[in-house]
């Protein structure tokens, strides 16, 4: 090593503990007299060839980081799976109980508009399909919902659904859907 | 060493009178276990005297107070002791035991200030890697939810039906003239109006209602001449017959 | 060096990327057939020594940090947050040693009211946390330290705190100060 160890030792800490990548300047700053930061960062560099971590040139600076090698063996995937906003759930219980049914249908029963996104998500999850159309002015699409979404809540058949009248306790006969 | 001189304190330099006790106790350079507490109380009465203003916390008073009370008893034992008391030697070694505990507790502190701290002395990796990659291809939705989310629809559906009052069946004076007409029919002779209120109303409001409804269908067939209308006296019961009885009754 | 240097090259590589100290369990389970994660931990430790970074045990885990001795350095270029003033310390030191304790507890034993800013500090920080009540009267919240408290002042566990008998210099009565 041709640079002091002290020299080497500051920028091995330096390099670990910033938040950010350390430019050059940074490194040339808190080394002692008569240390060069360039050579400094070589002899690192040497130091490390072969170690687990490495320090390397990123982002305008130098930084420590993993050994490709052991990222790619070390790398674990976590799956973070998504939450249905509320109006996808919503609307996907409608085509669940209701099926087959049409755009219009949902709109009628949840009493408001349903935006082309949120039929979009449910497509694009795999969860509804359409289901031929209505024959009836404009020829609407019929919705229904696909095997991965007996997959998704673990059902085993679409009677397996509760009834109706089941979920809505007191909710009784009145109810004209 | 002997006379060691009162040092001028300043009070609210201390934490509080049990602060500036262990540094008095700690000036008698002793075991604090053995220290004298008669000699403890004259320096702490001293400082106070020097030093509390009236309108500086109480606990300073009320501190200096119960340490003369405390010397008092150490120097003048009570000849006829309470047995329930606790002895004054008991509350001399209190005393000690809690400046020993806080002492301890000031060694505490200064073995953990002798720590070096992360994030002052030594640093942790500014920059952590995190080597995880998140899959957000699943759904997070399982079936309770999607049956809370369809148990939301029904319950919007039923807050939007309009309300409705609960319809009245209502005994209209064509029903009453109706019934009437057929039941004098069969009528021998006086019968009380009540008797010609259909049976099988429940609801209070409705019976009156069908009750006046009658009362007015019989004075209708009473103006038109087909039965006769009595009362005997005021809020008396009404009494109806068949003005064909009447007739032939008469003649 | 006894271990595979595989299993150091991982061992330091996980050691180095994680934010929190890696558990003996987790290193093991990320090392090699025939590595015992004990005995890697002591070949990195070696390896190490006198380094600017060095591997230490703290908060039921190991983690990389700076060696103390270039604290002067780094402070000039690492942000720093604010020391705990000498009460807080004090607090902290007494819910370290009486845990779990009251607050009331710690009046006792310090001889004068505890403001809740010093409280609202320690718990700003993350290093005391509630832990449960006193079933006394009105309840009193039981106060203990946190796994950050252990982190921040370089802990192992709570048994690497001195005993309450030893803190005394000179030891217990009998002994002149």
């Amino acid at each position: 090593m041709s640079a002091p160890p002290d020299a080497l030792r500051i920028a091995e800490a330096l390099l670990f503990a910033a938040a950010a990548p350390v430019t050059l300047d940074k490194l040339q700053a808190a080394l002692p007299e008569g240390a060069e930061a360039r050579e400094v960062l070589a002899a690192l560099a040497e130091a490390y060839a072969g170690h687990g971590v490495e320090p390397v040139a990123v982002a305008g600076g130098y930084a420590f980081r993993t050994a490709p090698d052991l990222a790619a063996m070390l790398t674990k995937i976590v799956e973070v799976p998504k939450r249905l906003p509320r109006v996808a759930m919503e609307t996907l219980s409608i085509i669940a109980w209701h099926q087959p049914c049409t755009r219009g249908d949902i709109e009628d029963i949840r009493g408001t508009a349903l935006s082309q996104t949120t039929l979009d998500a449910l497509l694009e999850m795999g969860l509804v399909a359409p289901r031929g159309r209505r024959e009836a002015p404009g020829r609407p699409t019929l919705w229904g919902t696909t095997p991965a979404f007996l997959l998704q809540f673990g059902l085993a058949s679409l009677a397996d659904l509760p009834k109706r009248e089941d979920l809505l306790p007191g909710g009784g006969p009145g109810l004209a859907l | 060493m002997s006379e060691e001189p009162v040092p001028t304190l300043h009070l609210e330099g201390y934490e509080g009178p049990l602060d500036l006790l262990l540094d008095l106790a700690r000036s008698q350079k002793v075991d604090l276990a053995k220290i004298s507490i008669v000699a403890l109380v004259d320096q702490f009465l001293a400082v106070i005297q020097a030093a509390v203003r009236l309108e500086q916390a109480a606990d300073w008073l009320v501190m200096a107070a119960w340490l003369a009370w405390l010397k008092s008893r150490l120097l003048l034992p009570d000849p006829e002791p309470d047995p329930d008391a606790l002895s004054p030697e008991v509350l001399a070694g209190r005393l000690a035991e809690r400046l020993i505990e806080l002492e301890r507790m000031r060694e505490a502190t200064r073995w953990l200030q002798r720590r070096p701290q992360l994030g002052q002395e030594v640093f942790a990796r500014g920059a952590p890697e995190s080597l995880t990659i998140e899959d957000r291809s699943g759904i997070a939705a399982d079936l309770p939810a999607l049956l809370a989310a369809y148990g939301g629809v029904l319950r919007r559906i039923a807050a939007r039906r309009p309300y409705r009052p609960k319809a009245r069946r209502i005994w209209t004076v064509q029903d009453a003239v109706a019934r009437l007409t057929v039941m004098l029919g069969a009528l021998p002779s006086w019968a009380m109006l009540a008797r010609f209120v259909p049976e099988g109303l429940i609801d209070p409001v409705e019976q009156r209602a069908a009750l006046a409804s009658t009362l007015v269908a019989s004075l209708e067939l009473a103006r038109g001449g087909m039965l006769e209308l009595r009362q005997d006296r005021d809020f008396g019961p009404i009494l109806l017959q068949r003005r064909e009885v009447a007739d032939v009754r008469a003649a």
